[in-house]
């Protein structure tokens, strides 16, 4: 199904900024929430994953059910999995579509990847504090 | 210790009244900040990168500040296109610092506007912007539109210091007689107190702006029923309210610099505004995202006459977003190195940019291991603004405060830190 | 700091009666002394025209207006720029510039001091960190207390010592140097949209009217015994048939100060307009030079305007709207809080339009028609009327009734009924000239004490030797080389130290920024004042603690303590 | 005369070349010119094969060609005063930007603000055009004022923006917002777009296929003559902006 693909800040993404590589950033930004009418078309339920495609690439997103989303559209916090999806045209201002985006949605069984994980995948290394 | 009067390094608000109680080395209560402001206050004495890394192959090694600093320098020195991003959760000293580094490189400086309020400024650019400090909107407004954001979650003592929640001079009853309109293209919790919501459909804003102009100059005529989702009733309504206000503050996020149309969605605010001036007294105030993204501005704007995106490839300042700015020169694979100041671009920028930056050598400058720190080939460790630094921000606003410093837990400044990056490359540059 | 020996200097120097003699002249330690020894560094001036370094006693060139201008004007940027080269940055702009090319062309014209003419103290931060990047220069706010609330409460109640309690304190706070009061009362009605029309009417709330405001606060400024008088931008800018309310303003003023006017009006020209509309709009320079030749206790400067591009900003928020209405180009407003407004339009002044070739003429009719050069110095208003790189051709035009005479050919051809420009026969000459753009600015600023402004035994070394024989140019024919000779110093010295030279800028400096303290009696502090703590912290935006300026913003500063009669 | 310049292979080809210089009237000189790499400034041998054929008494006898990879290749054609440059694949930023007089075409498709700020001359495009095609720059009031801009394919966003004079005729599509703040001149769509002319005072804008998005400031004037000959819906405006310019659609969709 097609859905316009929507970010914005949150709170708990926001007290999740100071310290990113702790798990609550990653739960807070790696949450997509949608029109509980939606879920049911899709046939999952919250807490279930869906693969979000977008201009940018695929990630794998866990689901919430959320009556303030309207149908037919998704929000996911500002962060790593948003950007995922997200494509780097800016049309000449500067500003990627961090709003407004179509994006493909379809359930999956696969996992969430951790934001190391993501950051591998785009050549990076992940850091690792505790293997020190 | 208790300190008092301290100004909480989060968002655009940039309060200054909070209470920090510390023992040692420790915060132990924070008073008077928002959720998101006691949590940096609270945490960031944790969570600290130990000492500067840098990455060998596939292994990540503990390096000194020296070897760190000099890698930096080396690595701006050999590029022909160095980019230089971030610069907005950082002092104005080290904003400073980083304009002039850029300008002895010929390399290109942004900050983190370009994904933020950036088309806020280029419609500045275009039509001017009606604004005032927040204490002006404070003690006199009477109508309150919040349009595309959500103050509630991301600045979450807007409206407590500023406008619903705060007393007003010139208003008997503050709370009562204060009207709030919020306009967004869905509910949140910032829409569930208003007098009236808006609800916008998703790229819509432009035309509902449109829509507002030419009802309020009267000519309510050519407009549809509905627009963008919004009955026609409903925005002559609004505009009527608009006119009627003695005192009208538009405050709007990153909601309409994202999407579609981008700067023209702000240009149409503004000359929304600027119509309404005719009538009555209105102002319009984008809500910054970081403390201090406003002082990059500020501080860029005074020394290369351009608030961010500024390309000194030919020793003369260039300005054109969309061409100099991070995302389209990281997209476009145009520089050869980055060196990222107070800023998470792993967290905010899309994929094809982040597979840019592990390419090239990028060099992080950031207190706390991020989601950029993968990404890069050496990290160096500073103190925080606000918490173990101190230096100047600019609120949302414009005002210039003082942040201040409150304990030592041992580690440089990005003053410092970019000062002796800068000193190295003064000495090749100016031998 | 090595010593330095300016020999062959033709010098006019008019604060100690010197007008055209052959002089050396030796600087030690960054001052101007009897004599140096053999190793002094030896600049030969060659005989050519050598004046103390320029003061400009009204420019808008750093703070949060300033860079408001720059912030929005990336076309204004796409002139003057130089590649960084050297000890010199790269620089933009034309009628809104960085703050390296403000200071590296005040430079080049042989500017040393600089007043920069409108600081809210609000915004006070800012202003100081821009003079900290502005390096060639040394620096002063005025500050903005036009609708300050607490200053306006204590002039409506009658009591002026708390008034200067208030002001003192803010001065001090903000490291502020003089007082400014742009449309008195009118930038507070601003605040709802509304503005006052003349010195009579009352501030909504407040009830107190600009008369009131005005005269406190000369009362304020002498009881602090500030070094320079109350600075006001009279209400009413730019309307046609102002001139009524600026000679009313202006009769308001006492002869209070020995040493100086008691009332210094800013940009004139603005507020020297007949008529009852545009179309009758028409020069009334006349009877406004005619309330200053009357009364030597008013110092006013020109504000000329130049034709060509430039960007209008002032602390005067109303009018700025005004303007905006006129020519529906770009407007920024930006109200202060408890304080004052601004607003930043940008104009084009073009010599085929009938009122802009009146206002052109009105700035030059005050400085003709004003008898005595010290009481009209020589400004644009920087950028208002003209960026201030115009202001060699405005020498010109005063020097010379030939040059006056070919311009005025070229303006708007109705111009000739509406102003007396062309009766005017008067040149002025070099004396008057340097009088007008460096020794009377000192001393209507009150800072020849501190040495500026003049070159005797003691002055800071602040010197412009500009490539022009006094003897060999008659300026009333050969305008050009006047014009070619003020646009480009041969040497620029500063603090003793040369900073360009012909043209090329020599050194990186650091500025020293000028304060004022006025010493008052600690039981009237008004920052241990209850009512005024208490309406501080619940009305401003801002604790009252982080309002005050830390020192560590003034790098190099010279504090001006002042002995207050309160 | 014409002068041949083949790009050589770059060790770094994403790097951006400026090269204002590459005008005919400069280079029929044979002045020594400079481009710049980044922050390196290089001779215009060091980046090009330069082979010159012929001579040329005036700068309409000039025509320079553009060879190899040029797509990171800027200011092509700045403020070009007479002659030709053809580029044979695809062309960078800001070509022709200010042009009085002359001809550009370029073969392959042209990157963002192509043709800015034009006072005169053709500008062809046989590609796509990026974003901000026929232009004019932040901040200024007005953007192109004169000539003619030609682009086969399709344009990106912000097609003619603050267009004050000059005829803009773009044959395919175009992206969002084509022809807003435009206050003279014609911008002609052969295809769709999407909320064109928003805020326009002035000047004549013609969508041969669908405006999606339509402002809904613009006042309905009743059916006219397109220049194709059939019906067109003729609508006045930005009302909004108390405009008066002239938005021509054949087929318009408001958002509801």
């Amino acid at each position: 199904m097609t859905f316009l693909f929507n970010t914005g800040r949150t709170s708990a993404q926001g007290t999740g900024l100071e310290h990113k590589s702790g798990p609550e950033y990653r739960e807070a930004t790696s949450v997509c929430r949608m029109n509980p009418v939606d879920l049911m078309q899709l046939e999952i339920e919250a807490g279930e994953r869906i693969r979000a495609a977008g201009p940018g690439g695929v990630v794998v997103l866990r689901v919430a059910a959320s009556d303030d989303i309207p149908q037919g559209t998704v929000f996911v916090p500002l962060g790593p999995y948003a950007n995922a999806v997200v494509g780097a045209e800016t049309h000449g201002t500067g500003m990627p579509d961090y709003k407004s985006v179509e994006v493909e949605v379809e359930p999956t069984d696969d996992p969430v990847p951790t934001i190391d994980q993501l950051m591998e995948a785009v050549g990076g290394l992940a850091y690792l504090e505790e293997e020190r | 210790m208790i300190h008092r009067d301290m100004i909480c390094p989060f968002c655009g608000c940039l309060c200054d009244d909070l209470v920090i109680t510390t023992e040692g080395n420790e915060v132990v209560q924070v008073d008077n900040a928002c959720t998101l402001g006691t949590h940096k206050l609270m945490g960031a004495w944790k969570n600290r990168l130990k000492n500067p890394i840098m990455r060998d192959g596939g292994e990540w090694r503990d390096a000194s500040y020296e070897e760190a600093i000099e890698y930096a320098a080396g690595v701006l020195l050999d590029a022909d296109r160095p980019l230089l991003y971030g610069w907005s959760s950082t002092q104005g000293e080290a904003q400073g610092l980083g304009v002039s580094m850029a300008e002895l490189l010929g390399g290109v400086i942004d900050s983190t506007t370009s994904v933020c309020h950036g088309p806020s400024i280029l419609a500045i650019q275009e039509v001017g912007h009606p604004g005032c400090t927040l204490g002006q909107v404070k003690n006199r407004a009477d109508l309150v539109i919040y349009w595309a954001c959500n103050p509630t979650e991301a600045h979450p003592r807007h409206m407590s210091r500023y406008t619903t929640y705060a007393d007003g001079f010139f208003l008997e009853n503050a709370f009562r007689d204060r009207k709030l309109i919020v306009v967004d293209v869905r509910k949140s919790e910032t829409t569930s107190i208003a007098d009236e919501f808006v609800k916008v459909k998703p790229g819509g804003d432009y035309a509902v702006f449109s829509a507002l102009r030419a009802i309020v100059r009267g000519r309510a005529d050519v407009v549809p029923d509905t627009v963008a989702g919004v009955s026609k009733e409903q925005l002559v309504r609004i505009g009527a309210m608009c006119k009627e206000a003695k005192f009208g503050a538009l405050f709007f996020g990153v909601g309409l610099t994202m999407a579609p149309g981008k700067y023209k969605n702000i240009r149409n605010a503004i000359e929304l505004v600027d119509e309404l001036n005719r009538y009555t007294k209105w102002t319009l105030t984008p809500l910054r995202g970081h403390y201090n993204v406003y002082g990059s501005n500020e501080v860029f704007t005074w020394m290369t006459g351009y608030p961010y995106a500024v390309d000194f490839s030919r020793q003369i300042a260039f300005y054109n977003p969309g061409e100099t700015t991070a995302v389209d020169i990281l997209a476009r694979k145009e520089c050869d190195a980055c060196l990222i100041v107070a800023s998470d671009p792993g967290a905010h920028f899309p994929k094809a940019c982040l597979e840019h930056l592990t390419k090239i050598p990028t060099v992080l400058i950031d207190p706390m291991h991020t989601v950029t720190t993968p990404l890069c080939r050496c990290q160096i460790p500073t103190a925080v603004n606000g918490i173990d630094a101190g230096g100047t921000a600019y609120r949302m606003d414009g005002v210039p405060i003082h942040v201040k410093k409150f304990m030592d837990l041992g580690y440089p400044s990005d003053t410092e830190v970019i000062g002796r990056i800068f000193e190295r490359i003064q000495e090749v540059k100016h031998p | 700091m090595s010593d330095l020996l300016i020999k062959n200097a033709f010098v006019i120097d008019p604060i100690n009666r010197i007008n055209g003699e052959i002089m050396d002249i030796a600087v030690r330690d960054g001052r101007i002394v009897e004599d140096v020894g053999q190793g002094a560094e030896v600049i030969d001036a060659g005989g050519h025209l050598t004046l103390p370094g320029g003061v400009d006693s009204h420019t808008h060139i750093c703070g949060t207006k300033v860079n408001f201008g720059r912030y929005m004007s990336p076309e204004d940027m796409r002139a003057g720029r130089e590649a960084r080269r050297g000890v010199k940055h790269s620089i933009s702009g034309y009628s809104v510039p960085t703050t390296y090319a403000n200071s590296y062309r005040y430079a080049i014209m042989g500017y040393t001091t600089l007043l920069e003419g409108a600081m809210a103290p609000l915004e006070a931060r800012h202003t100081h960190e821009e003079f900290s990047a502005t390096p060639l220069q040394d620096v002063m706010a005025n500050t903005l207390f036009d609708g300050n609330w607490g200053v306006m409460e204590a002039i409506r109640d009658g009591d002026i010592e708390r008034a200067a309690a208030i002001v003192g304190w803010t001065l001090s706070a903000v490291k502020g140097f003089g007082i400014k009061l742009t449309n008195p009362g009118g930038t507070e009605a601003w605040g709802y949209g509304k503005d006052v029309t003349c010195i009579r009417d009352k501030v909504p709330h407040f009830e107190v009217s600009p008369a009131e405001i005005v005269e406190g606060m000369i009362r304020v400024c002498e009881l602090l015994r500030l070094p320079h008088s109350v600075h006001l931008h009279c209400n009413n800018l730019g309307k046609p048939g102002n001139y009524a309310c600026t000679v009313g303003t202006l009769n308001l003023a006492p002869d209070l100060n020995e040493k100086r006017q008691t009332l210094y009006a800013t940009h004139v020209q603005f507020h020297s307009y007949g008529g009852s509309d545009w179309k009758t709009f028409c020069s009334k320079a006349e009877p406004v030079a005619y309330t200053v030749n009357n009364r030597p206790q008013i110092v006013i400067d020109m504000g000329q305007v130049m034709f060509g591009k430039t960007t209008t900003m002032t602390a005067d928020g109303p009018m700025e709207f005004n303007l905006y209405r006129l020519h529906h180009d770009k407007w920024s407003n930006h109200d202060v809080e408890l304080e004052t407004g601004s607003g930043i339009i940008p104009v084009l002044y073009r010599r085929k339009n009938l009122v802009n070739s009146i206002m052109w003429s009105i700035g030059l009719e005050l400085a003709l028609l004003v008898k005595n050069p010290w009481q009209c110095m020589l400004t644009t208003d920087n950028p208002n009327g003209a960026p201030f790189v115009k202001y060699p051709e405005i020498i010109a035009l005063l020097m010379s009734k030939k040059y006056r005479d070919a311009e005025f050919a070229t303006v708007h051809p109705d111009t000739g009924s509406k102003v007396v420009l062309p009766a005017l026969e008067r040149e002025l000459d070099w004396n008057e000239i340097a009088v007008m753009t460096r020794a009377g600015q000192a001393k209507a600023l009150g800072i020849t004490g501190i040495g500026k402004g003049h070159l005797g035994i003691g002055a800071e070394a602040d010197i412009a030797v500009y490539p022009l024989k006094v003897d060999e140019i008659d300026p009333s024919t050969e305008y050009q080389r006047v014009i070619d000779g003020f646009a480009k110093t041969k040497w620029t010295v500063k603090r003793g130290r040369p900073v360009s030279r012909d043209g090329e800028i020599l050194v990186h400096g650091e500025n020293t920024t000028i304060w004022v303290d006025p010493k008052i009696r600690p039981e009237r502090d008004i920052s241990r004042d209850p009512r005024f703590v208490e309406m501080f912290n619940h009305w401003y935006s801002v604790r009252m603690s982080n309002y005050p300026v830390q020192d560590e913003y003034l790098r190099r500063n010279l504090r001006m303590e002042t002995e207050a009669a309160i | 005369m014409r002068i041949i310049l083949t790009m050589r292979p770059r060790k770094n080809p994403f790097i951006p070349i400026e090269a204002e210089g590459i005008v005919p009237s400069i280079l029929m000189t044979g002045a020594e010119i400079t481009v710049w790499e980044g922050n390196r400034e290089r001779r215009l041998d060091e980046v090009f094969e330069v082979a010159v054929e012929g001579e040329a008494a005036t700068v309409e006898e000039v025509e320079v060609v553009l060879r190899g990879d040029t797509s990171r290749l800027k200011r092509v054609g700045e403020y070009m005063d007479g002659g030709r440059i053809t580029v044979e694949g695809d062309i960078g930023m800001h070509c022709g930007n200010f042009m009085k007089a002359g001809t550009i075409e370029v073969m392959g498709n042209a990157d963002g603000w192509f043709a800015r700020e034009l006072c005169g001359g053709t500008v062809i495009c046989r590609g796509d055009a990026g974003h901000y095609c026929a232009s004019g720059y932040r901040g200024e009031k007005k953007g192109m004022t004169g000539g003619r801009v030609e682009v086969f394919g399709n344009a990106g966003d912000f097609a003619a923006e603050h267009l004050a004079g000059g005829e803009v005729v773009i044959h395919g599509n175009c992206g969002d917002m084509a022809g807003v703040e435009m206050h003279g001149g014609t911008l002609s769509i052969g295809g769709d777009c999407s909320r064109p002319c928003g805020n326009m005072t002035g000047g004549t804008c013609t969508v041969l296929g669908c405006a999606y998005g339509m402002i809904p400031t613009f006042q309905a004037k009743g059916e006219t003559n397109g220049p194709d000959g059939k019906n067109i819906s003729a609508f006045t405006g930005d009302i909004a902006n108390r405009g008066k310019g002239s938005l021509l659609v054949r087929r318009y969709q408001y958002l509801k």
